[in-house]
């Protein structure tokens, strides 16, 4: 089993979607011969050629709502948006047409398209490239919205979006892509598309993140366990869908949440997060849900990033808070 | 200082204002009896267009969007696509879907607010009608992708008012469609508004039909109020798509008769007078003269189908206004797939089926 | 006092700020001899003259984007977007530029301008104009995020919106633009942008909402009182920033609350609603929070649409449900 | 068939590949010394071009976007600028700031990750740099259409990308700067690449400057590495658009002789052989080849530029080396005119001043 990062990991799950299903192209920005900037598609366009693995003009509107075209004609395409700052662009497309066509043409047509993006700051990257929209794509109805946080999670996670009838938006956090490696088997197999992954098992305190936060709520939990905490994580990894009921059976168990995104604080998905606690959740709760959250600022350049990013640190004594409350 | 390139755009026009040739006609309209089914298209348009004003008027249908004086344009190109071209209509083509053998009640219940005016079992590829300006273009883009992918000779066909060619989709795909010498025909309805905006003050460009140039692509500039012209240039493109050569704008100059919706006053914004000049041109007229100068048709003829059309619009309303209304569950029935479990509660409440439990 | 209705009272506002500011100018499709699709710029261009009442190619991100060099170059511009389902075309120039100019000149330049568009459902319209997307602009740093339920708050959070030296996004309620008339005194007094309006006060319950569905929740807020239930209903109003303190007021009194919106649930902005009670609002909570909203699916239309909406019966299950919960 | 519109775009270059002039300069270039500044800046342009980048591989600056061969481009628009004319730039338009007065470091701040890189006192109204292609051409429009109500004799120089063309943003601007017959230039740098993406796959037009037809405004097409062409077609239109005479769009023909960025690697993508022909028409060696078969320029002059543009660079370095870092505060100070009080909890916290406490 090759030990894979998350880069390699969606890479490889493009190229073995596009060896077992002809109808899968992939399109965007410098994805042929420039592999990606960020090198998802390096080597595509040599095993599948240039009428498969697409170079478009720089025109993300007009990219997306091509893949729409695309797929309701019967292909499979996946999109690569250079990063999530650009795809502001593509909202109207996603908005008004991906997430309805299957029910404006009352499933006459349909529209299988994956439309995948670097996510989130603390990459040292110009301006415009630390954005995470996760929330506003998860309140469009008609679309489904994941986020791995690992290289096992992003090739399964990937595999199961490029197959599902419907349109996903796949949000890679940018951060991890070449942190770590770990074995990745590629059987071809997918992970489903609506459930929550428990990343670590506790009764004392419910963690829940996505994406590159992740990573950062497991040092969390890292922390939390020397003190004899034990915290569950739990790794939302498909947003919409929600899994609301791994997190409610976490939090019935434990009684205190902490919910950490890099976003901006306002209608994140955090927000979702405690809504769903403050009603069918409330019954558990022992303390306040804590938002561990990006300020309501603007992602700030690099010299600052780190501040406004939730790190150990801010899990930490939102961890503490929530553990003390009586 | 020197010229680096030199660009032109053609206009074409067979029939006069008052539907005499006005030189040579292309060869299909060598025997005027060829443009027959045309010109029964067009008034069977224009029959279903008053009665769909009438059930808006008395209250049977929702805001609608007439296509009185374009049916020139729906019936050039109605006669030159194929089974298996697709066609990415904005708004107004009822006219072309119903000569693709779309059912009219479809229309009418598109209008009345029901997503099922969108299922066209006949003519199963083509897309739905499309409300946010010039965002189908980009859709068009990727079907021809999508034909040229797999080596079809099929075409596609999208439709965009000129008031949509100030949108950036409409250039994003021009672009894209040069780029990859897509099988695509756009035909701009330039119908000289945009609810109240004129075409002049729209672009200062001396035509639509050039914008095309900046997308390295094929224009063509026709009157959209002549069904020979429109026939040609339209199936023109359309060929030259089909064999790989390339996609064209083709801008189709003809005049909204209409207001823009029912729920527009056009009346605020321009003059009787332009008016009633629009009048001159319209297209159904045009061709009823050069048909009947050519004697392929007469006064009988022109009875026996008013009355045909008539039963036709009464027999569409009928079978719209008794489509049962839709149930809730239609809202969830094509959201997925196959519905999130997440989302059952939802469907569940909404069909009166369960309450909405925030603890359940 | 003129009795106006709420479109009635925008034209008023507007017409109010371009007589005494040089600097306003309105903007948009249609706004000028048409006077906008809803009648809302009627008779400006007649007093202020094309130059000021600009009617706009079909091209709505350049508008925004437009705006928001007219703002830096000292104009006030005032948007309005046709609908509110063609304004997704602007989130690329509001949330990469609008929201952003003054940070990122770090105060060199800056973004006065309004955005208004008329929003949400039941006004029996066309495919794409019912759209309320308050929640994903309600996400955007930098911004305001305003939504008046009465001519008069329209007429003084309008003007209020304009004067504001940062952009705000007006969402005016389509469906009351003509619902009511009320004295609305042509005074040019703005409202506070950051204070929600306590409507009616209560003690058993707070009905929390914004838009039109500030009438629906009146409406359920009557049937209750019918009953002998005192529930106080909150405009939330100014969306962004969110007047947490009258809400957790309110709550800290009730310990019930229903939120009611007209969006898609997930990640509307009654999450965030939700997510501030099952934080900072937890000790006051005696029920689970209640919100009542659109479906997560694509708003139906007509003949549906008052399958989707919420409505006064919704809305009363809801809040019996929070009432009689022990 | 007949013809209703026609176009051509133009093309100017004065020097050739070698600096030798081709026909009769404009009057401006009639002394040679005249150009002598422009020269001056572009060497100075490229030296604080290496300098950022020897930052950057040094691990002392983030992502930088080089200007390497667009000296011409950005020299000869410096000079035709007016003060009062608002410049909005791309994200390579550092040597046109330069000479509107930003001091250097900035530029080197701004890549170094600290928005104080925008802040520039010496010329207030030009806007900040621009990341999202295209979109600052939307706000070129707001800015000239201000200058235009205000009826002052200013004009807005909005720079874009070969890239950039395809972006509807940049259509919708061009579009409506027409409609208004705005004070307003677009340069399209056409450096033959947007990242990896060659021009000629980028559109199929023959030029860029035609994409302005479609808009129906003027457009030229001319020699970005000739310094005297790129100040006599901009300082044109530049005069033309303060005058009233409306919008233009030029075309600058030029090459990127660097990798995209810092973090792009261009071997990827292109030849050596053709970077190597490249480097033949760059536009520094040319200006200087000229000036000195004029006598405007020797080699001592050379000497002591270079020495005088080290020393510069070194100076800028320091400044922004020196620079202390933002403090935390900076991300609130001027996120609204006055933070709302909603938020002042979240800057306290930042701030270490406070906890974060969901109870607070
Ligand atoms: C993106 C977008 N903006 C605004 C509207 C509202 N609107 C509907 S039709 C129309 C005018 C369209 O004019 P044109 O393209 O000329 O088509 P026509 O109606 O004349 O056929 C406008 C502005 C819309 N549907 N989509
Ligand atoms: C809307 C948008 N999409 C993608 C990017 C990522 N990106 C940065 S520069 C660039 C290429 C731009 O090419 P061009 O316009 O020719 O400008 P150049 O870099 O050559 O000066 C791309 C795709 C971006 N910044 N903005
Ligand atoms: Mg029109
Ligand atoms: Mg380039």
């Amino acid at each position: 089993m090759p030990a894979l990062n998350l880069v390699e990991a969606v890479n490889r799950a493009l190229a073995r979607a596009m060896e077992d299903d002809p109808r899968v192209v992939v399109l965007g920005e410098d994805v042929g011969v420039n592999g990606g900037v960020f090198r998802a598609t390096v080597g595509l366009l040599e095993r599948f050629g240039p009428e498969r693995v697409v170079d478009t003009p720089l025109s993300e509107a007009l990219i997306a709502g091509m893949a729409i075209g695309m797929a309701a004609e019967g292909l499979r395409p996946v999109v690569e948006i250079q990063f999530a700052g650009f795809a502001y662009a593509t909202l109207d497309q996603i908005l008004n047409h991906a997430g309805r066509l299957r029910h404006r043409t009352q499933g006459r047509l349909s529209c299988p398209m994956v439309m995948r993006m670097p996510c989130g700051a603390c990459i040292r990257a110009p301006e415009h490239h630390s954005e995470s929209p996760e929330a506003i794509f998860a309140h469009v109805p008609g679309i489904r919205v994941v986020a791995p946080s690992s290289p096992a999670r992003a090739y399964g996670l990937l595999l199961a979006a490029i197959a599902d009838p419907d349109p996903v938006v796949f949000l890679e956090p940018a951060r991890l892509y070449r942190l770590w490696r770990e074995e990745v088997a590629d059987d071809g197999a997918p992970l489903a598309l609506d459930r929550a992954f428990v990343l670590r098992e506790g009764s004392d305190l419910t963690l829940v993140s996505w994406g590159a936060m992740v990573y950062e709520t497991l040092s969390a939990a890292d922390a939390l366990a020397r003190e004899g905490v034990r915290a569950e994580v739990i790794d939302v990894a498909t947003l919409k869908p929600l899994d609301e009921e791994t997190i409610l059976a976490s939090v019935a168990k434990t009684g205190r949440c902490v919910v950490v995104t890099e976003a901006p604080r306002t209608c994140s998905f955090a927000s979702e997060v405690a809504a769903v606690l403050a009603g069918r959740g409330l019954t558990s709760l022992l303390a306040p849900v804590e938002r561990v959250t990006g300020w309501d600022t603007v992602t700030p350049l690099a010299r600052l990033e780190a501040r406004y990013m939730p790190d150990v640190p801010r899990i930490l004594a939102a961890a503490r808070r929530a553990l003390a409350y009586r | 200082m020197s010229v680096v390139a030199r660009f032109e755009v053609r206009y074409t026009q067979y029939l006069d204002e008052r539907g005499r040739a006005l030189g040579p006609l292309p060869e299909f309209a060598r025997d005027p009896r060829a443009l027959v089914p045309a010109y029964r298209a067009m008034v069977l348009m224009r029959a279903l267009d008053a009665k769909a004003i009438a059930l808006q008027r008395t209250g049977r249908m929702g805001t609608y969007a007439s296509t009185l004086g374009k049916e020139a344009i729906d019936a050039g190109c109605g006669a030159v696509l194929e089974k298996d071209d697709v066609v990415l209509p904005s708004y107004r083509e009822s006219g072309v879907l119903f000569l693709r053998g779309v059912a009219p009640h479809r229309v009418f219940l598109y209008w009345g607010g029901d997503e099922r005016g969108n299922v066209f079992p006949e003519s199963p590829r083509d897309f739905p009608f499309c409300v946010p300006i010039a965002t189908q273009l980009a859709h068009a883009v990727g079907v021809a992708y999508a034909i040229r992918l797999r080596g079809e000779r099929r075409a596609a066909l999208a439709f965009a008012g000129d008031g949509a060619t100030s949108k950036g989709d409409f250039h994003e795909a021009l672009n894209a469609a040069g780029v990859w010498c897509l099988p695509l025909v756009v035909l701009v309805v330039n119908n000289q508004y945009a609810i109240s905006m004129p075409r002049r003050r729209q672009t200062a460009a001396e035509t639509l039909a050039q914008k095309a140039i900046a997308a390295g692509i094929a224009c063509e500039q026709v009157d959209g109020n002549d069904a020979i012209a429109v026939r040609d240039v339209v199936g023109r493109a359309l060929a030259r798509a089909r064999a790989g050569d390339g996609p064209t704008l083709v801008e189709a100059l003809t005049y909204r008769l209409s207001d823009h919706t029912t729920a527009d006053d056009a009346s605020r914004y321009r003059s009787a007078e332009e008016l009633a000049e629009a009048w001159k041109r319209e297209p159904v007229a045009r061709l009823r003269a050069w048909l009947a100068a050519n004697g392929a048709w007469t006064k009988e003829d022109e009875v026996a189908l008013e009355r045909e059309c008539a039963a036709r619009a009464e027999a569409a309303a009928k079978a719209y206004l008794e489509t049962p209304p839709p149930d809730p569950e239609q809202m969830f029935r094509h959201l997925y797939a196959q519905l999130p479990a997440a989302y059952r509660w939802q469907r569940a409440a909404a069909c009166g089926e369960a309450t909405e439990d925030a603890c359940a």
